[in-house]
């Protein structure tokens, strides 16, 4: 059981990964990129959990002898968070454009070749 | 490559794919059993060392306060390209815009919420070193207080109340003095962003030394590029409805 | 593992696998939000009360209104080619 | 050196944003004075640097959080050392030359556009110098993120900017696996300092899945950065799609920075632990860098968009850089950086003349340029010196890079690996030489039935861009491009520099407990009688074939028609779909992930 929480953050890329292939819509790859980088809070969030632990906020109560999270993965994480919204909002302004170039959102119909 | 083969083709790779982390991740310790020690020494070293009382906000803007700036210039970057690209080939006037009728109920509940989010965004900043909360959170709150207004009261008050000449401007303050922080902290002979203020007393205010200074330059940059993101986007929204009146 | 995480664990598993498979974008940015929020209460659970707060901002706010903004445009834009 | 170093990486970022709180309200001029000041000085900084690393790296603690002997590092280090403050460097002085190419090639030199490239510029710096992982990690973003932006940046053509959508879903995903693996690492070791990894992992001892995963994450996830095959597809859409002068910054160094981090995580991170494991590393690396360097100088052979076909060379000689550093060796690394240096300059200059090109004729295509740069001096003469340069010419330009990694490569006795290298750099080196026979020359057949059909970009040329400013800055860096390879005391000064790249010990050593590295004694290179000969097969290879491919079309049509065949599928594979991009991705990090962990058991 105490892989599940490994596995979840498996489970999310790996799903996010088959909505960008299978997509024929840029806002929706959009969204699935967004969800894949969820993957990478749940696993790093997971990582430094530990059981019985508090958050590590000292507003009241006593810290000495208390079993708590791990801080620095969850300032990682906040930083990741960050990072998803800025590369969203870049992403889907991208679309807009190229949705205003070919009136279309399936990347199937834009010709790029090589 | 044709639909099915691409498919085919990433079902059988993600197997392998999702076979290769699953075989790294078995190597890490069972959940629940963190084994530290990097988080176990910043938790115990914030409140002596900074007097504290959020060891998260410690790390973001003291331990780790370099990142932060990074990752502040990421959305710099983003809101000043998003409004770059989305502004290029617009081709009407702000002036243009109808804004749906609504009722004045609505609009009284929006602009009262508005104040409260204004309200909590600003203490969200303000508390970042003592309850969970800082710089980006309340930043985002603020920027949403702002996009309440225009969701329930209408698109001329938000344009007017957060016109794109206070929000970029805000956003490169707010960056601007995280990174100038750091020079002044140079200038006196510290390290970049080295912590050279007062810490004060633990559970104030005012406590932390430059954390504090560093959330609300954050929050301000948050809020602005959040603006500047939520006022383009807020515009191509009303775009629609501007042609849909003609 | 408390239950509290077992539930949120399985309702953000399959939040993710209905944000993905939703393949009409206005159905997708709805289940979006509600993955956002499943994340929320994910990492209320995991003890990450900063995370939870910021995603909640994001998730709840953020990021749902700048897809919707978009959406409208695109959704103009062929209202008017159609016309 | 403790005001230097923090200064380096900020002062572009602070340009940067002066400008734009200020650029709407200034003319175009002031903004851009301040973007050059923003560059240039970072360059001086950058050159002091690099001279004061010459016996030691030097760490630098942001907010004073030196561990004291012993102890833990709570902070985020940059360790700088002289490859990194070299890299750094030459990534500054790229951007300084892009910018001034810029003044006069960017009409309205918006503001928002110079500050992306200070950005863009800084990122790449910090990316450079940084000792952290996690902080390696949110430079790769700030620089992915102000890359995108600036391809996306709309000067050439009406673009598609499904180019730029590419690129970012592309390398946001990369981006996505260096985080799963700092994620294991993190969870190992519990730290983020790389030198407290490497040295945490080294005392563990464990190479199990976490050690292997984790290796093969961070750098398959540099990789997707450094255009290695099968992650590279990104690469030539957004360089079709991005402005000549930011295409110099992302083939001369964006694609470096990918193969440096790579280097850099092996050696700090993972030689102690998987120190065992060389061989299949260097093979599976090697035959990565192989792959890569064959298709792109295939794919470049190809190309009739003259932007496609200068991407499609970076991505071949990205593969020999791949393999300088797969030989492990420090004669590699010495080479390869030799070799970056030489390419990024005379890169830099086609790019730039393809510039030239689309402001004043209005087009890319090599076809439909016919015989029209006839007249562009300046930018005919930078076309072929710097093409001249990427041939390797005896004691020139690309020379004492390949020499050096073709010395490297026989003496672990890969004695084939020099043909690959000569192979890739005859096919892209071809490629350049055919088309500027063509447009400045006017020379071959107008038509070439083996070249792919493209849409073509036809944007209006420029109301009267200053040609003569553009010429100068891009022939400054085809010769620069040239010469370096004639600057013989930088083979010595490289090989010193990879010395102290490669000794891991020595740097977590320093980075910990401030134990000076010593210098390590390197016997110093020579030319050898190898070298010369692969050097004059290059040169005359690639002008051989060059002068058979612009004569294409006298084939008889049978086999021609063979010939586009053989070829159809490897150019039916880069589709432009990005949902194949992602399905390759996945098949890459699967295979080179699979292969390895066979390898390993």
């Amino acid at each position: 059981m105490s892989f599940v929480p490994y596995a979840l953050a498996v489970w999310i890329f790996l799903v996010g990964l088959y909505g960008i292939v299978t997509s024929r819509n840029l806002i929706h790859i959009t969204v699935c990129v967004t969800v894949c980088q969820s993957a990478t809070y749940v696993l790093l969030l997971a990582i430094g959990y530990r059981t019985k632990g508090t958050a590590p906020v000292f507003a009241d109560i006593p810290t000495e002898g208390r079993r708590v999270v791990d801080p620095i993965v969850q300032s990682l994480t906040l930083t990741d968070i960050v990072v998803s919204v800025a590369v969203a909002a870049l992403l889907l302004s991208f679309a807009l454009k190229a949705f205003e170039h070919h009136r279309s959102l399936d990347p199937a119909e834009m010709e790029l070749k090589g | 490559m044709s639909r099915q083969l691409r498919t085919g083709l990433f079902l059988v790779s993600a197997l392998g794919l999702g076979a290769l982390l699953v075989w790294g991740l078995v190597g890490l310790h069972s959940f629940g059993n963190y084994p530290g020690p990097y988080g176990d020494l910043i938790s115990s070293l914030t409140k002596p060392q900074r007097h504290t009382a959020n060891a998260v906000t410690a790390v973001v803007f003291d331990y780790r306060g370099f990142d932060t700036l990074g990752e502040e210039l990421i959305l710099f970057v983003s809101a000043g390209a998003t409004a770059m690209l989305l502004r290029e080939t617009r081709e009407y006037d702000v002036s243009d815009i109808v804004d749906p009728v609504r009722s004045d109920a609505t609009r009284a509940f929006g602009a009262l919420a508005a104040i409260v989010l204004f309200v909590l965004g600003l203490n969200v900043v303000a508390h970042g070193a003592l309850t969970p909360g800082g710089g980006f959170q309340g930043g985002v709150v603020l920027a949403a207080a702002f996009l309440t207004v225009f969701l329930a009261v209408e698109y001329h008050a938000f344009h007017r109340l957060a016109p794109a000449w206070f929000s970029e401007p805000l956003e490169s303050v707010g960056v601007g003095s995280y990174l100038v922080y750091g020079l002044v902290a140079l200038a006196i002979g510290g390290s970049y962003l080295e912590n050279v203020l007062p810490y004060g007393t633990w559970g104030r205010l005012t406590s932390s030394g430059s954390i504090v200074l560093l959330s609300w330059a954050s929050g301000l940059a948050v809020c602005g590029g959040f603006l500047v993101i939520f006022g383009e986007f807020a515009q191509e929204n009303m775009a629609a409805r501007h042609r849909r009146s003609k | 593992m408390i239950p509290l995480q077992v539930v949120a664990i399985a309702f953000t598993a399959l939040g993710a696998l209905a944000v993905v498979l939703a393949r009409d974008i206005v159905r997708q940015a709805i289940l979006f939000s509600i993955y956002g929020f499943s994340l929320v209460a994910l990492f209320l659970v995991f003890q990450a009360p900063d995370v939870a707060l910021s995603s909640l901002v994001v998730g709840g706010a953020a990021y749902p209104l700048v897809l919707v903004g978009a959406i409208a445009r695109v959704r103009a834009m062929q209202k008017r080619d159609a016309e | 050196m403790n005001v230097v170093v923090p200064l380096v990486v900020t002062l572009p970022l602070l340009a940067a944003i002066v400008i734009v709180l200020v650029g709407k309200f200034l003319p175009n001029r002031p903004s851009t004075v301040m973007a050059l000041l923003g560059a240039a000085t970072p360059v001086v900084l950058a050159a002091v640097l690099l001279s004061r690393v010459t016996s030691s790296l030097y760490t630098y603690w942001f907010g004073d959080w030196r561990p004291r002997s012993g102890s833990y590092p709570l902070g985020i280090a940059f360790a700088v050392d002289r490859i990194g403050a070299g890299l750094a460097l030459f990534a500054l002085a790229l951007l300084l030359a892009a910018l001034l190419y810029s003044w006069k090639y960017i009409e309205e030199s918006h503001y928002l556009y110079l500050a992306l490239m200070l950005c863009f510029g800084g990122a790449l710096a910090g990316f450079a110098l940084t000792g952290d992982l996690f902080n390696l990690f949110v430079f790769f973003e700030l620089m992915s993120v102000a890359a995108f932006a600036l391809t996306a940046y709309k000067i050439e053509e009406p673009s598609p900017l499904q180019g730029a959508f590419n690129f970012a879903v592309s390398n946001t995903i990369g981006a996505f696996l260096v985080v799963f693996g700092l994620a294991l690492l993190y969870g190992r070791t519990g730290s983020l300092n790389l030198a407290e990894i490497g040295k945490r992992l080294t005392e563990d001892g464990r190479h199990d899945g976490l050690v292997v995963t984790a290796f093969v994450l961070i750098t398959c996830g540099f990789l997707v950065k450094a255009a290695m095959v099968p992650f590279h597809f990104w690469l030539a859409d957004a360089h079709a799609t991005a402005p000549a002068p930011v295409c110099v910054l992302f083939s001369g160094v964006m694609v470096e920075m990918g193969i440096y981090a790579v280097a850099r995580v092996y050696w700090v991170v993972f030689d102690g632990v998987l120190g065992e494991f060389q061989h299949p590393i260097r093979d599976l690396l090697i035959g990565v860098g192989c792959v890569t360097a064959i298709i792109g100088a295939v794919m470049c052979g190809m190309q009739r968009h003259i932007k496609r076909l200068l991407a499609y060379s970076t991505i071949a000689h990205a593969g020999c850089f791949l393999i300088g550093i797969a030989l492990l060796t420090p004669d590699g690394l010495a080479g390869t950086s030799l070799y970056v240096l030489s390419h990024g300059l005379a890169k830099g200059a086609l790019f730039l003349a393809g510039g030239i090109l689309l402001a004043t004729k209005g087009g890319i295509d090599e076809l439909l340029l016919f015989g029209r740069g006839r007249d562009l001096h300046g930018a005919k003469v930078a076309w072929f010196v710097a093409a001249l340069a990427l041939a390797s010419p005896p004691f020139l330009g690309t020379f004492t890079g390949h020499a050096l990694i073709d010395d490297g490569a026989s003496a672990l006795g890969l004695w084939w690996l020099p043909a690959v290298v000569a192979a890739a750099t005859v096919g892209s080196t071809a490629a350049i030489l055919r088309a500027g026979a063509r447009v400045f020359l006017g020379i071959g057949d107008r038509e070439d039935p083996l070249l792919s059909e493209n849409p073509s970009e036809s944007p209006p040329p420029h109301e009267e861009p200053n040609i003569r400013w553009l010429q100068a800055v891009t022939l400054l860096l085809a010769f620069a491009g040239l010469a370096v390879g004639a600057w013989t005391g930088l083979a010595a000064n490289a090989q010193e520099a990879a010395h102290q790249f490669t000794d891991g010990l020595a740097y977590t050593n320093t980075v910990l407990d401030h134990a000076p590295t010593l210098a390590v004694p390197a016997e110093h290179w020579r030319t050898t009688a190898e070298s010369i000969v692969w050097s004059l097969v290059t040169l005359f290879g690639s002008a051989a074939l060059a002068v058979g491919s612009l004569y294409r079309d006298r084939l008889p049509r049978s086999v021609t028609d063979r010939i586009g065949g053989v070829l159809h599928p490897l150019r039916a594979a880069h589709s432009g779909q990005i949902g194949d991009y992602i399905a390759w991705l996945t098949f890459g990090v699967a295979v080179i992930g699979g292969l390895f962990a066979f390898t390993v058991r």
